[in-house]
């Protein structure tokens, strides 16, 4: 099998430039790849454009890259953990594009997937659907909506092997593995990185044809927003 | 009126054996405190969770296992765990049979509008437009008039619409109502004590009233 | 959770009118739904339409409904293992619809998942383009293709639970799990049925919601077309 | 003139480190035989497999693990199970670096023509009308001339074709041709021992021969 290891976050990450478009994977915090943001954060770029379902909260998750002004616009479909956000916003320094969730998972799936577009039924006479083609099929009208792709997909896995095949862990799987074949270059760090043959073919949720580069992170912190417990 | 547990209670009452249903954040997640222990029901969690169990234990606490609101849950047996895309695909695909949620207006063909206020901070749709377009049974939960006591319940929506014509049934602290194919709130059920003419005065848009209007049974 | 089960084919099947659009699961004969084919036979219906990738051998899989003549027409993308099938199609017995693999898949998993139309550059300039909408995005034409969905999805898979949570085994899984939600009903048959909570929720394939019916079979014949082998 | 196994052997040398590959049924599944030890590259079966091993022996025989072709196989350390709409994503979504397949015509435009024949049965384009359409580079492996020692190297394909302006490259029996992109079959490599005449003599699409055509080395 190819492998596909790389150092570290530093590594996997050096060779992006200002201006790029990035996909990050999770949801809420649960599931973004808590290394490779540490490690962009070292880097001099700005400029970015970055494809995630939310925004991180102030500190901690893309919240970090907000503060340190890396972030030209995001384009997510729910950015309201974030004051730092909403001040930037305002000012003007940030552009934002809100999305449906399941226009911008089916966007993400469709760039992957060689599907330049698609039609959903999503944002239909709402403010999303305006400057969009509209068409009927079987008498309920439909959006068309284009795929979204990146130069870089940044996602993390609980599991992986050295070939790229990735395992995710619970609610944490969500945008990872649909976006890592929508970046032209896909970096997942995992929790733990096994040699090929150590994962059962049949338990991948994300094979590994669609990662670039593979590294075990380190002290993960996976911060919780909300802990809610029953007693 | 109705507190938002009593809300919560009755719009449970809408619940079929065999449904597959998601919960918005709010009242809607109260819904779950009330459907009968001898139905067989399951929770849809957008963010990648058929079978949403209770809040865990403090020991149990798992970032890992989130629920579309960012709270930390459990999961139940015969739970199954998904991507973002197969979740929409299961909202869109019309296979999530009940959506609850909450809204800011509701206009009298159904509309609703719960994600944005102009002037305000613009937070995002998050699931939403995608669940109001997709599922075949639309219930709003919600008052029945915002804090300075203006009507929710509209002839048209005056905040930016999150969907069309979709939504089927509303249970406010006033009352159940059900949208009319051709427009207006037909007035279903009054929660107890409160009278029709209060509701009336309450309801902005078009008010159906077909003879008696019976108090609510919980 | 909720139970799916039903007794055995024959009641799985039972309710299927002359008619009916099916979808049936497999790739060859690996992964067919052996057990709901041998129920079918029993019935006294005819004019199906069934959307399967292959159309069996002469005395195996679909093969055995084409000849008691209960299947009106064929949407497939391969249905050169089969004689009669030929000989049924030269006499104008039977209809056939040919679709390219990729867009097969991808029309089923478009019926199950809400989008009634997609683009997709396979067969532009071909005959399968003929009659259909074509379209340029970013200087490459691709066509219009439309959702499938039929009235019964007829599945495999190897493990299941009585919520009809599924697992397949190697590449028996092919077109099983898109083809469940793509169906009114579907209905699943498998080799081992389990309780609830006796599958990781995290290696499961298929989630129960698109399964309307489940059972375990038996007698699975799993015969093989070319049987390989080195030495 | 090269052998099937000539042809596969030439095609191998094409394939580079790291890349993931489709090989159609006949001559391309025979370049598998040809890739070198110390290359690592990943075959693809559409059926739902990365990572195709070789066939197994006698008493692993799995009915549960065939190719596309439905021949049985194995797999390797590292392989992926999935369905048929994640393969058909991988391979038009240009992740399949390479795909090589066989041809009943070629045109010097680069179309290919290989799953219908007017008058004959049909029996279906597989998966390789979304191949062709998708992959970044596209290598046909075939005999230059057809039986009745027709050339299958045309102006334009005479049979329904499969995809237009996609393949880039064509090793046959007597040569490697490559696909002008203004059109045109550019003369690369001579089979041991054929001529450049004989080739011409052979070839009915228009033929570019640029110096001297060495001959092909394995």
């Amino acid at each position: 099998m190819i492998n596909k290891t790389v150092k570290d976050a530093k590594a996997a990450v050096a060779d992006i430039p200002s201006g790029a478009m990035l996909m990050m994977g999770g949801f809420g915090l649960s599931g973004i790849p808590e290394n490779c943001i540490s490690a962009l954060l070292d880097l001099d770029i700005n400029n970015l454009t970055i494809v995630s379902n939310n925004a991180g909260v102030d500190d901690f998750g893309i919240g970090l890259l907000l503060k340190k002004h890396m972030v030209k616009k995001m384009i997510s479909s729910y950015v309201g953990e974030n004051a730092e956000f909403e001040r930037q916003l305002l000012q003007g320094e940030l552009e934002v594009d809100l999305i449906p969730q399941g226009t911008l998972a089916e966007r993400v799936r469709a760039g992957g997937a060689g599907i330049p577009a698609f039609f959903t039924p999503a944002g239909v006479g709402t403010e999303v659907a305006e400057g969009k083609e509209t068409r009927e099929f079987d008498g309920k009208v439909y959006l068309m909506e284009r795929a979204l792709k990146a130069d870089f997909s940044i996602i993390k896995a609980w599991k992986g092997d050295t070939a790229g095949n990735l395992i995710f862990k619970g609610t944490a799987r969500n945008f990872n593995p649909i976006m890592a074949p929508a970046g032209k270059i896909c970096i997942a760090e995992v929790e733990v990185l096994v040699g090929v043959g150590e994962l059962d073919p049949n338990e991948i949720h994300c094979p590994g044809i669609y990662v670039q580069r593979i590294f075990q992170g380190k002290n993960y912190e996976k911060r919780i927003e909300k802990r809610t417990v029953s007693n | 009126m109705l507190s938002k547990d009593q809300i919560a209670q009755r719009i449970a009452k809408e619940v079929k054996n065999g449904q597959y249903i998601n919960l918005g954040i709010g009242i809607p997640t109260l819904v779950a405190n009330y459907i009968p222990d001898d139905m067989e029901v399951v929770l849809q969690s957008e963010n990648g969770l058929l079978g949403i169990g209770p809040f865990p234990k403090e020991e149990d606490v798992d970032p890992d296992l989130i629920n579309a609101g960012k709270q930390t849950i459990s999961m139940l047996k015969g739970s199954v765990l998904f991507d973002s895309a197969e979740s929409f695909a299961m909202i869109r695909g019309g296979h999530v049979h009940l959506t609850i949620l909450g809204a800011m207006e509701v206009s009298e063909n159904g509309d609703i509008a719960n994600w944005k206020i102009p002037g305000k901070m613009v937070k995002g749709m998050g699931g939403a437009m995608d669940l109001v377009a997709s599922a075949e049974n639309i219930i709003v939960a919600m008052q029945h008039c915002s804090k300075s006591g203006e009507s929710k319940l509209l002839p048209k929506c005056t905040l930016p619409i999150t969907g069309v014509h979709c939504v089927k049934k509303i249970v406010t602290d006033l009352a159940v109502l059900e949208v009319h194919p051709a427009g207006g709130f037909i007035l279903k059920e009054r929660a107890p004590g409160v009278s029709v003419e209060d509701i009336k005065s309450k309801t902005s848009g078009k008010l159906i009233i077909n003879g008696e209007v019976p108090e609510m049974v919980f």
